[in-house]
């Protein structure tokens, strides 16, 4: 499917006029209409396409288990999940942990550490940690992309507990990663990185902890998103290396680490959805289009 | 088809059993906040006893940690 | 056989959503403590202070309310 270059002049065709994706909403449709639904199939589509964002919330929330393979469970789970964030909404009220003028990324926070058993002494509440930090920074983003505040604490606390499940374990290589495909790409810009000092102070926290919460625009976030929910934490190698081959001449220029960090701690939103487009094609180049009949 | 009726069972009661956890954890958590609110106002009537002044700070402190 | 899994698989519901009504229970019968026991700490550091009752009805509003 995929080598067909008719249909591959066809995409990118359809994308430049704006009709992306229209074959592969459709063929979505058909995934989403199986009972039970085939998650594996799911994950693959996810890998290869972006998401239809009218679709978006109901994959994620798929592949992140908070609804079960089984459409006609899908009635009585949700009440569960509704019921369980009710309940525990209403507890930290009743404590008065919080109230009506609590921002609703720390609401997440303080619900996330009650289920989890490490909710602070109301009267001895210490200062945020780093992994307080990155729980809020990805609560805040997810805020952006979700309306309904039930749904958005059940993907903020799924989507943190699948990613330091599955991926705890391979976030302290992904700088070394990075370094790697950089050196592929552009060894004159790793060498100006190493040269400056600079390599070692890039934003690995909030490009790799964060998953680029904070950094990267929601729109563009989403679709870096789709591909970690689905499996994948290799992809913010990419989009880092991305952001790094975007900005080279910039980065080239500057020779003192701060400045680069400063630079990468905020940079133009504006051609961020380039950036991931650019980013995901170079994921699939180097590590290959999951091929999978969807 | 039977491991169909099971998979899907097994999903429901695992939603089920993860709202039980989560309501379990509740009544932990106030469980703790209730004992700690006993001892304090305990600790107040005593001091009350003694001393009225000087007290009245610590609920205000309390109200005031919700941001 | 297949009926008996069903059953099966139905029965353990069962249990769960009994075990939470339980547990729901609890947790209401704690969370009305508590609220008391905050009125009665309330009421007690407005006594000690200057302004007299009434004034603790205050802080439950902001309870009730969900963001």
């Amino acid at each position: 499917m995929a080598d067909d270059p008719q249909r591959n002049f066809r995409s990118a065709y359809y994308e430049k006029v704006g009709f992306r994706g229209v074959e592969e909403k459709k063929s979505l449709e058909i995934l989403l209409k199986d009972n039970p639904l085939d998650v594996e199939k799911l994950s693959t589509f996810s890998q290869r396409f972006p998401l239809p964002s009218m679709y978006r919330i109901h994959v994620w929330k798929v592949l992140l288990g908070i609804l079960p393979p089984h459409s006609d469970s899908h009635a009585l789970v949700g009440g569960y999940r509704r019921e369980q964030y009710e309940n525990i909404l209403e507890a930290l009220e009743a404590m008065r942990f919080i109230n009506s003028s609590t921002p609703n990324t720390e609401v997440y926070l303080r619900m996330f550490q009650l289920e989890g058993q490490v909710l602070p002494r109301r009267s001895e509440i210490p200062p945020m940690g780093e992994e307080d930090e990155d729980f809020l920074s990805i609560s805040r983003a997810m805020e952006e992309i979700v309306v309904n505040p039930m749904d958005c604490y059940w993907l903020i606390k799924c989507f943190h507990n699948q990613f330091n499940t599955k991926f705890g374990d391979s976030l302290p290589h992904l700088p070394k990663s990075l370094q790697h495909y950089l050196n592929q790409e552009e060894p004159r810009l790793l060498n100006h990185l190493k040269i400056t000092g600079a390599l070692a102070q890039l934003p690995y926290n909030p490009w790799f902890n964060r998953c680029f919460a904070g950094t990267l625009p929601e729109s563009s976030l989403q679709r870096v998103w789709d591909k970690v929910i689905s499996g994948s934490c290799k992809i913010l190698v990419f989009v880092g290396l991305e952001i790094l081959l975007s900005y080279k001449i910039i980065l080239m220029g500057m020779n003192r680490p701060e400045v680069v960090v400063k630079f990468l701690g905020n940079i133009p939103q504006e051609n961020t959805d380039a950036i991931v487009t650019k980013a995901i094609d170079l994921w699939h180049k180097y590590c290959g289009t999951p091929m999978h009949s969807v | 088809f039977l491991e169909d009726v099971k998979g899907q069972a097994k999903s429901e009661l695992q939603a089920c059993e993860s709202r039980y956890q989560a309501q379990l954890r509740v009544t932990q958590t106030l469980q703790t906040e209730l004992l700690q609110l006993y001892s304090r106002v305990e600790m107040e009537a005593c001091s009350t006893g003694a001393s009225p002044a000087g007290v009245s700070a610590h609920p205000h402190s309390s109200t005031q940690t919700s941001p």
